[in-house]
């Protein structure tokens, strides 16, 4: 038994490892809960409770992707606890949500950190570049990789192998309103990567918009694929416009000058 | 018409071969289809040494290296390149491939270096914004929907299906852009600062309507506060918030990180200050809980 | 009783007087029937009625307020009588608003007539100003206010005091349809105002802003508010459009001249 | 440059201080905040004089007064200055605020007096339509809104809560605007021309897509008529009107007399062909009644 | 009996005939399901059956205009045939469309091969154009009215005549599957017509509103009025810009050069 | 400027009489209404001689040829006239009246054969478009809606009414129109060059918008396959491609008769193409049909 949830510890981890390198680099999105929570219920033999675990976790995560940079609650240690949980307690996939969101907003956390850690390693990479060292260049790539597996292997191994019953009774100790809390936490943190978006991109001449698309999907439940679009129809107007637009400034200027 | 431009955008002006740039600028065609495919393929590790400095830069220039190498045989040169290349740089993951395609047709005629730089940093912005809208936020959930409707009863079918479909677009997207951009760049190498103006204000159009209606659709954010005056109840969100605009709250939340984010916060104490005001929201007051 | 009938008048036409003035003047629309219903059914001394007529009568009300100067039913005689009429008689809101509406009309065209006859009184004011004679000019404008507040203390005692019952009687002496055409007419009204604003702002090139209006609320039952928003990008697009565009046009005509 | 958009809009250009206008020239800044807020409350009567001659304009002239007493000590100047304010004005009685706030400005700057009053007429219109249609057709319904649905149980907490929510808005925008304003007219004088024709386009834009909204949700009026044709019904409203566009109605009539006005009826005479109409309408004839 | 049907078959001769012309010439649209419904059923005696069947039809043959010259399947002769068919074999209208559909598309495709025997006529026509022979020129367009006359009725006349049990039995042999895919293409048929309508019409910048106009009914259920009016107003903005455009451009150059 | 203009659009310029076109070139005014109502009604046959080659050429000159008459009574000139009027034309039905009445104006005036030839193909085509859009597919279908709704219970009233709604506004324009364009044509000779661009081009815009929005409101096309893998089932139409965006099929099929169309496959092709794939869609395989 011990030497069964140990070996299911370690494929879990290895598990997370991939999809921890594949959350940022690979992006075949595999480290999706949906995908997820069918691996890790292949591992732990009970593949509908991963798949239905998986889905729920799909939703809650939903919106919650890198932009620019700005880490949401973690995905994949998300993911793979909740599933995890879920088949190991028999709780219900809810309570398993409740689980996995403070493991994903400490991974979160720790991302961050670890992206800030890998800063002073971009100096060693402009020597490499100033010595013409694509060797060199090369190693530091595979070194962020091999750090990326090395996190999520240790962060997934760890709960999974000593902790599916601390977890519980942890969780069941703490007030179900922080839980509830950290829920809605998670449903406001889309707002950062937007804001983040917008720093980018919104200059004044932008607003106009932005306000088009927050209309057709508040007061006309457009789906995005249709914002989408009518934000490329006006882009497209635009596009032309200024084309004839310039076109004409420049007759005008040519009929006249000289 | 030359001087006045360069009035306007000193930094991105189009010359032919650069003798000040480099010490070899004989500009043959030396990159394969093969060699273009390769460099899709290092591209997948585009962020693998991601970090707040620098972000994508040395998985960029990991992404190309191929390319440089075959392009400045002379070590001078391809030290400078590379150096340049390792300067700031972060772009959606999949559209990088269309600034890889221009940016390696414009090392291989030998473009002044400042060109290059010009239309690297030109085109990032807004394709970032553009392809997290489109790949991460609206392409990925259709898929992920697909996917989960598929598999509501426990059938893993629904993950195969979400990943073939999220990857035949992932995939075509980068080998075709990759090819495209790389054409771009070959054929209209005069043209192209034009054209980068153009494209880039067209994505950041598509891209602000966009996260619009992102905001809208996935910011999560209702007041549960219920206010009693005499006999009275205001339910704060459904009586007067949603009567004066409904969303409002993911609109303000959003807007209040963007300035803070514009006044100097970090995303870090960002995420912790939408911590606590979640837990908070839920703490069970004896009025009931403010979110 | 006649005592407390007249107290009551007196209490009531000093209301009106306030609110006639707050109709056009200090805005802070304490004039709106939602709040004269309150005052009215505390005088009255049956603040229930008063409130829930009061809120029937804003229904009716809606969009009838007074565009470039042109009056509507006038809202204070309308929401004070019918709030009274319903606590006096014991009648239904609807009734009530029936028999305020007469008065509300009348009212609207003397309100009209004294904003004909207070014209002459602008040449007094030419001459004020001529003279730089700021006192003659403030008098004038306290003149109104007076004018005004009589006005109106004049017009919603009268009925009160004397003809609760006679008023009664008259409504239902009158054929049903007539009244119901009153109403009806009151519905049409808001047309004149937005004519009149038309009148003013539309220009040709501005029909296509008019047509997008229209058709966001009939076909996609918008909110005003979204309908200004979606306004304001038009007007931000544009705006910025115009500004590039002059730009372009500048630098063409300044790439090319001499 | 000048001399063609003199060409173009004679009436509006922007000068220094003009001995031909003023006997004093002297152009201090004398107005302060506190002049400019009790302005505010002046303006509150900006109405009270009102007719249909002259509109606004003893009001208005009433509002600036303390300003223009201030800057204008020479009598001469004062007499020209209030004979020139005594002209047409009407405009929406919260955004007269902003227009204060710019000619009081000019008004200290001794602005050519053709300019000031350049300015007075090119925004009144535009932000007297706006203002309708922001305030009295859009801010006033919500706020009425709220207050009624929680007065709906004969709770008086609704008119409060309408009351301030109104007025915080109200009272905010009118000192904000007036001293906003003050400030525009202040620091960029000579970029106001330019600026009142494109600030009075965009709210032309904004008003009239507003007013179409607002026909549609404000004018009521539809067809009760059923024609009888055989055995059939035909709903005049459902089966006809509606078929071909909902709202016909309503935006006829709203054209109609849009029509009639711009043919020289006076509103009192439409509000008495209103009336008839009305009450034709509701004729219980034998076929049923019309409206 | 023969009598009787021989006269009836002739009478609905006679209406395809002008039926006929009216569909491409006049115009009145007297050749839309709804009337031919009306006319038949008078003529052989059931009008309810005739006004139904004629409902059930148009709907059908919505949107089956000819676009640019492009023949959908023949609305006159499925409309006649299947109002016919209906009243003399007492079937279903379903049904009676499933039978009128082969020959609205026969017809289709007749009219498809006289559009193109009558190109060869034109070279006759450019002949008298040279001579100025007026009279020519009216000649052959009677020309063309009298074939298609001439073409309806003997359409229409046979299968009625000789047919309608006929029709009824090949029809019932028939397997279902090819009744319904055939309506199925009747369904996809209009694509054509609107394909070629794009080709006639679309550049690139005009791709913009296209997509607008999808998105407006795919995802807001506009009825086509409404988005006309949007088109129109575009269509407006657009006209009203590149006029101020124009101008600005012109001033522009104006005020530079020389 | 008229040179310059001249390079971009050389086909249409407007010139003065032209005795190099005309051996008669007195230009008085010879057409009176009755002419003009009397080639409206001509234009009823405008397509009776319609065929693949010059589509509504004989027909059109067939419904000109009294103004043609009475404008040239040199033989010579009828004859050139005539000529260039059999060249290829196809437009909307009922919107041909205003280029008749425009046509005719210019050949009244002994406009150059060219420019005349010039607006005839300008305006053909985006009013041909336009007009299929408008009244085949928006008139036509109220009308019918209208008139079928009254027709459900077997009453031919709905026909009647039918039948007077769209006449009305048919034959208003018809006669509206062609008096419209005749005095545009003559007033604005001139100027008409620009205006048929202009026109033409806000026809366009409005002509897509409504085509884009037709395809998907008319183009019927479903799939009806479900998918079996393992036990869960996915419904192709409801689960897959409504989710990634509902209508596509119609749309995806009229682009691809507008890539064969281009491609140059006849319309006749295209019918059969769709006939073999609705039937196909139909058989009844084992696992379901497909459409
Ligand atoms: O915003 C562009 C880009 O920024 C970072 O590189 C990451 O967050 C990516 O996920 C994102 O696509
Ligand atoms: O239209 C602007 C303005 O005109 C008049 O002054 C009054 O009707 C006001 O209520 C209105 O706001
Ligand atoms: O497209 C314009 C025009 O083309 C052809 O002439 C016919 O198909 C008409 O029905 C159509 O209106």
């Amino acid at each position: 038994m011990d030497q069964e949830i140990l070996l299911q510890a370690l494929l879990i981890a290895i598990w997370a490892g991939i999809a921890g390198i594949d959350l940022f680099n690979g992006l075949l999105h595999i480290h999706r809960p949906i995908v997820t929570g069918v691996i890790v219920g292949l591992i732990l033999g009970d593949l509908p409770t991963g798949v239905m675990t998986g889905a729920a976790i799909e939703l809650v995560w939903a919106g919650m992707v890198p932009l620019a940079g700005a880490q949401p609650p973690n995905v994949v240690i998300g993911g793979i606890i909740g599933t995890a949980f879920a088949i190991l307690t028999g709780q219900d996939p809810q309570v398993a949500i409740g689980v996995a969101v403070p493991f994903a907003v400490a991974v979160q956390a720790c991302i961050t950190l670890m992206f800030t850690a890998f800063s002073p390693v971009m100096h060693k990479a402009d020597k490499y570049a100033e010595e013409a060292n694509t060797k060199g260049i090369d190693r530091i790539n595979y070194l962020g990789i091999a750090t990326l597996f090395v996190f999520y292997f240790v962060v997934a191994f760890l709960p999974i192998y000593f902790g599916a019953d601390a977890a519980k009774s942890v969780v069941e100790s703490l007030p179900a309103w922080i839980i509830a809390g950290l829920g809605t936490a998670g449903g406001m943190m889309a707002a950062i990567g937007f804001a983040m978006l917008l720093k980018i991109m919104l200059k004044k001449q932008y607003i106009a918009y932005f306000i088009v698309g927050f209309i057709l999907v508040t007061y006309l439940q457009m789906p995005i694929i249709a914002v989408a679009l009518i934000g490329l129809a006006i882009a497209m107007y635009d596009f032309y416009k200024t084309i004839g637009g310039q076109g004409a400034a420049m007759r005008g200027a040519r009929g006249r000058g000289i | 018409m030359a001087s006045e431009n360069a009035a306007i955008e000193p930094e991105i002006s189009v010359q032919a071969n650069n003798p000040e740039f480099y010490e070899d600028s004989s500009a043959e065609q030396l990159i394969t289809k093969k060699d273009l495919n390769k460099m899709v393929w290092r591209s997948l590790l585009l962020q693998a040494s991601f970090n707040y400095e620098r972000m994508q830069a040395a998985g960029w220039l990991y992404s190309i290296l191929p390319g440089l190498k075959k392009v400045h045989k002379n070590k001078h040169d391809l030290s400078e390149s590379m150096k340049s290349h390792m300067e700031f740089f972060n772009t959606h993951p999949f559209l990088v491939n269309i600034i890889m395609g221009i940016v390696l047709a414009m090392e291989e005629r030998k473009q002044n270096r400042n060109t290059i730089r010009a239309i690297r940093v030109a085109m990032m912005g807004p394709l970032g914004g553009i392809g997290d809208a489109l790949f991460w936020l609206t392409l990925l959930p259709i898929c992920v929907g697909i996917g989960a409707s598929l598999g509501a009863d426990g059938n893993p079918i629904g993950a195969l299906v979400f990943l073939i479909i999220f990857n035949v677009v992932h995939f075509g997207l980068r080998f075709g852009l990759m090819r495209y951009g790389y054409n771009a760049g070959t054929n209209a190498i005069s043209s192209l600062k034009e054209n980068t103006k153009k494209v880039s204000h067209a994505a950041s159009i598509v891209g602000l309507t966009v996260v619009g209606g992102l905001i809208a659709s996935f910011v999560q954010l209702k007041a549960n506060l219920v206010i009693h005056a005499g006999k009275a109840e205001i339910a704060l969100q459904e009586d007067l918030l949603d009567k004066i605009m409904p969303n409002m709250l993911p609109l303000g939340y959003t807007l209040l990180m963007y300035y803070l984010l514009k006044r100097g916060l970090s995303p870090v104490i960002l995420i912790l200050i939408t911590v606590v005001i979640g837990i908070i929201g839920k703490i069970p007051f004896p009025f009931g809980t403010i979110l």
